[in-house]
């Protein structure tokens, strides 16, 4: 049975609302349903992509598949839109389940998918997850490793200045943090007097491909290399909902507020290896955010079998419609090669409109 | 007149004051010294970065994804080659995300051989910078037009790479730009930084106007019929005195196309000059092998090749890891006078 | 017989065993997966690095310095990017010193499209490193080459750079590496690690044999008089097969080169082979502008103008930010076999 | 007077002979004479090639004024010699006095700072105080800043492997620790089983070139981000003999012996400038080693006017004499060009000795 009579976090308001509770946090019912019904939804529109990429109506997969639980707190709690009054998302190849919690329409991600001219993130360009969305300052995701933390001190610098409270959120797994850029990161958010506001995370599923971070990385927690700097960061279990929520939302608050970098350091788990390309089989030895989530949500009397399989199926339901309607959607013809490779130009004497081959 | 170096600050100063410059930044740009080489004295958004070019170009890109208009210092462009894949990256944003995003970024580097920099401060960058697409990458000769294109970098809203020739950024122009002050020493006096402390200095920025230099746009340096000679940067100027010199002594007179633009480049210009002359001289510093010129010489073989009356020739810098320190490398290593005389005259004389 | 990358492994067993190589190394070269195109399963000095680029570059050189024999991977040539300053220095450190230090370091990395890898698993790397002073560059087209070309690279006292063809890493090739064993079967058992756990496997390797492909010295793999086709990597079977086809369609047959050697190039064959046929056709896959192809086609037109019989050609991919996943972008992004075919046949038809 | 009755630093052997004291760390006094020797030597080659610059005997200068108490005690502790046995020095373009100290001629480094094609270093290539030197496994100084820490951990993973004592030294600036090969070096260094020998020294003198660290630094020490990755270090007054020597020495041993890597951050001082390129001027708001060494030395009576002066002009017709020498030797000529592109080698059909210009 949900607890009826406890606060909304720590906020200490007293509400009389259900809530679910791990340790000393909690979060109230409606919104646990919520996050639940995202991460499931995630879930199944990543297992439908991985069926895609066997089957030949895509041809690699990769994406968020573990880290759902982390991933649906933080798209619900950035401050969406677009310019600096709002957050800054440099995301990793793995957050399919922050767009989703933002909103994103689950087609869109299909469209990355199956490669047609309507995938508005890349025009069937880019692999799959690798959004891109200018009206909620979704910077576009690369494969590069890393390089979105060399990008975050920029835009946290115009935020920084701008006023308000929009953050610069910037995700990336745990190998990559032995990039440079990962150092640089932490170095141009402190410069005395300009520190900015950074919520640096760093999704750790323990693996970089085939190596194990235990055998690569000497440090204890990756968020202890912003001490040196003075960046506060904490450690969360990234498979539990109400935790992860609370750790992002201590962190953004103190990034809107204080205008400083803050560093998570989420422990997630990969349950479909590291992509279609090590042929993403289902990993049943490492915890599952949806299960367990799921657990918890029946023990406090949330969920039943009932329900479960009712928004398993409508998720289900919804990802079959998507896909079936992206199948019919047009593909990129010959002449898009050389589409969107420059923006108009007033002072541009050869490529005015766009580039349109050689001069 | 103003010097190349300082034509870069006025721009820089317009584009603070009318076209919405947020940042110009990078090693040493910022007070007291204003860059290595000045270009960024006195300038009311100039400030300093940390030693790290990819937090210079990553940062370049988030102020220009978050609206700002960033222009960027690499100290040397030997110093940018860790950082070849941030502007690839960069070079990609608009096509990758299908016109999601766009990337107006202005990055400047000092470029070339000529200030006696031993290996590490006179490596050449225009052949690799080409390679980047999605970029625009130019390169004045001269002091009005690295205003004018500097103006057009900032207001285009693709990245744009300015290359700066390190032997002339000290160079004076023949032609005023639009609001400097009669004399050089007014100049000086109101927008170069004392010597000593500066603590207290302000620059009294003359009402520079706008003019701008449009990118894909060579410019004819010299006119003539016999031969067609292609160059930028370092070796403008030595192929100007070349075509006069050869003027002189043979009565034939060339085009001299500064190309200004290195892409787009204009190609428009080499082809009505090549068709019109049939004889064709390339002439640049950076190294030979997958050199620039030789995409250049590409072209005008692929549309030209019937009307070449005789054979083109490119001028390069020797394929060796370094420009050493002693004089004896780099007269030996990269073009100077006699060597594009010598081509010239060949180019010029050969019979068809 | 084995495919191109069973090769390799092969030809890194070998150098392990008999020419000092002390450490093979990357991210995820060691086991359990063993690079992921299984280049580098079961060697026994393979091992695992942080995912970090410039530490792999750099620790290879510190390898060398201290007298080891590393060779080091870059998991896709895409990611080598921001390491081309530390490239450009292993490249300059004997010159720089003046003779003190050699830099014996083999880098291989795949490179080039034809793997369905999107913007940053199909790029080329050949123009960037043939600008890369002070490096030999090799790109090896069938698993003899590739078995061949390893073994030189790690010989050759110098920085090695060993692209392998993304394309064709699990073609086959028709000539079986000394000492291979009779069956594609048995070569798999002994040598490809099992699917699933492979804590307990080790390989078996076959009692493989020297087999050098000296650095700078292309192949001739079809011959001809008709025309000079210079190809190497993923277009270099599209070449043949053209050259088939049109030997077929047209009568006319032509030589075909297999470079191998991207720098230093076989100026050699390549001269005597433009000399007699007057025709010449390069293909590549590396972007159009500045690409490495238009070095050889310079060098052509810089010795053998007045040999030219017909406007020579260069095929090359498109000057754009990136190859779309789509095929639709690839198939029009970089060069096809239809595409080369219709160049070719230009070439051998046009009248001279 | 020196102390007569004491130990040879912490190693609690008594021994009967003057010392030098800064703190509770002595030198005797020995040695104290020999380091403070070194120091004029440098100081005296430095000036003098600072004043080549501007005669135009030279073009550039760029040294180590200012540095070197620590760099003395540095070159003064080298393993030396060739091969992993030794130490292996990946040093930064204000090493000279390290290189005196290990014994280098005076002459050839101003073979270097002349251009001549004599310069063991560089033959004429590379600005002065680029040291290369196979004998004693000084690793080619190069301009670009920073790249030598990625390379140091390749040279101690070798000497891991190799055993002995020998260790991997790198030095660099502290402006240059924002690049992100600082970073990797500690990561590459702590890789859990496999820590390296690796001894990373930054010489801290507060600037990079006009740019203050306080501006852009936001550690409070540079070591401290040694910490995350278990890595030692300590902090020491680089202008002070007595504790730059016994920090060095304890770090080495520490490196020696436990086969993991130590930094040491050395607060130096910069007494001309960045380089000849910002004037290379005498700063005077900067404490001179050397000064207070003399100072020192004369306090223990030790040094006197007479000898202090004596020592001085002998370094001072030491570099007369190597100026007025290498003034005299050869210049490189036109075909040196190419020479010592490629090395030797049997399987390259086009270049079997050397680069010769295209193929
Ligand atoms: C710069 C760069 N190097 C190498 C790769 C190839 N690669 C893709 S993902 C990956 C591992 C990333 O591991 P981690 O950062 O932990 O993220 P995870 O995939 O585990 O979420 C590698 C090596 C890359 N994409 N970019
Ligand atoms: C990669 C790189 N970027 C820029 C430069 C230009 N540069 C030369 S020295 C220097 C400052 C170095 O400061 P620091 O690391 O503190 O060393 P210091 O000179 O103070 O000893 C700069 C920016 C360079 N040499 N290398
Ligand atoms: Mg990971
Ligand atoms: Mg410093």
């Amino acid at each position: 049975m949900p607890d009826k009579t406890s606060t909304f976090g720590s906020e200490g308001v007293a509400l009389l609302v259900p809530e679910v509770r791990s340790g000393r946090e909690a979060l109230p019912a409606e919104l646990c349903l919520d996050i639940y019904r995202l991460m499931v939804r995630s879930r199944v529109m990543e297992e439908r992509m991985i069926k895609m990429s066997k089957s030949g109506q895509g041809y690699f997969w990769i994406g968020g598949p573990g880290e759902e639980a982390f991933n649906t707190c933080l798209g619900l709690q950035v401050k969406k839109g677009h310019g600096p009054a709002y957050d800054y998302l440099h995301l990793h190849y793995r957050n399919s389940a922050t767009l989703l919690a933002m909103g994103m329409p689950m087609i869109d991600a299909l469209r990355q998918m199956a490669m047609t001219a309507t995938d508005p993130h890349s025009m069937g360009r880019n692999f799959p997850g690798h959004f891109a969305c200018r009206a909620w300052n979704v910077l576009p995701i690369s494969s590069v490793v890393e390089v979105q933390y060399v990008m975050a001190p920029g835009t946290a610098l115009v935020q920084k200045r701008y006023g308000g409270d929009g953050i610069t959120i910037v995700t990336g797994g745990d190998a990559g943090t032995a990039e440079g850029d990962f150092a640089s990161c932490m170095i141009w958010s402190t410069r005395p007097g300009n520190e900015l506001p950074v919520l640096m995370i760093v999704t750790n599923n323990g693996w970089g491909i085939s190596t194990p971070a235990s055998t690569q990385h000497g440090e204890k927690h990756i968020i202890d290399r912003g001490k040196a700097f003075g960046i506060r960061g904490e450690v969360v279990d990234g498979n539990d909902v109400v935790a992860s929520w609370h750790a992002l939302r201590r962190a953004m608050d103190y990034c809107r507020r204080e205008r400083r970098p803050y560093m998570i350091e989420a422990k997630v788990s990969r349950l479909y290896g590291h992509s279609s390309s090590s042929g993403a089989q289902r990993v049943w030895d490492e915890v599952d955010p949806l299960d367990l989530f799921e657990h918890k949500l029946t023990e406090a009397g949330l969920l039943d079998p009932i329900v479960l399989s009712h928004i398993r199926e409508e998720a289900l339901a919804e990802v079959e419609a998507a896909v079936e309607q992206v199948l019919r959607e047009p593909m990129p013809q010959p002449s898009d090669v050389e589409k969107y490779t420059y923006a108009p130009s007033p002072v541009d004497v050869v490529y005015p409109e766009d580039y349109t081959g050689l001069p | 007149m103003a010097t190349l170096v300082q034509a870069v600050r006025l721009a820089l100063h317009y584009g603070e004051e009318h076209l919405g410059v947020t940042d110009i930044f990078g090693e040493d740009v910022g007070p007291p010294l204003g860059g290595v080489f000045t270009a960024t004295q006195g300038l009311k958004t100039a400030w300093n970065s940390p030693l790290d070019e990819r937090g210079i170009i990553g940062t370049a890109m988030g102020i220009a994804y978050a609206g700002g208009r960033p222009v960027a210092e690499i100290q040397f462009c030997d110093y940018g080659f860790n950082t070849i894949d941030l502007l690839k990256v960069a070079g990609n944003q608009r096509w990758a995300s299908a016109g999601n995003f766009d990337m107006p970024i202005v990055v400047m580097t000092p470029s070339g051989s000529g200030i006696r920099g031993s290996l590490y401060h006179s490596h050449s960058f225009e052949s690799w910078a080409s390679r980047l697409a999605g970029w625009k990458i130019v390169m004045p000769s001269n002091p009005l037009d690295a205003y004018g294109l500097m103006l057009s970098a900032i207001v285009d809203p693709n990245p744009v790479l300015v290359l700066l020739p390190k032997a002339l950024l000290r160079v004076r122009g023949e032609q005023k730009i639009p609001g400097e002050p009669d004399s050089e020493e007014e100049l000086k006096a109101r927008i170069d930084a004392p010597i000593g402390d500066r603590s207290n200095w302000k620059p009294r920025w003359p009402d520079v106007q706008p003019y701008y230099v449009p990118i894909g746009a060579a410019a004819l340096v010299r006119e003539g019929d016999e031969a067609t000679v292609i160059s930028y940067g370092r070796t403008l100027p030595l192929c100007i005195q070349a075509a006069d010199h050869l003027a002189h002594e043979t009565g034939k007179r060339c085009d001299v196309l500064d190309l200004r633009s290195i892409f787009p480049y204009d190609w428009k210009a080499i082809s009505a000059s090549v068709r019109k002359t049939g004889r064709v001289l390339i002439v640049n510093e950076d190294t030979e092998v997958t050199n620039y010129g030789e995409h250049l010489l590409r072209r005008i073989i692929d549309e030209h090749f019937y009307e070449l009356l005789v054979r083109p020739r490119l001028i390069a810098g020797k394929h060796v890891p370094g420009i050493g320190l002693n004089q004896v490398y780099e007269q030996n290593t990269v073009p100077q006078l006699p060597l594009i005389q010598d081509a010239l005259r060949a180019v010029l004389t050969e019979e068809a």
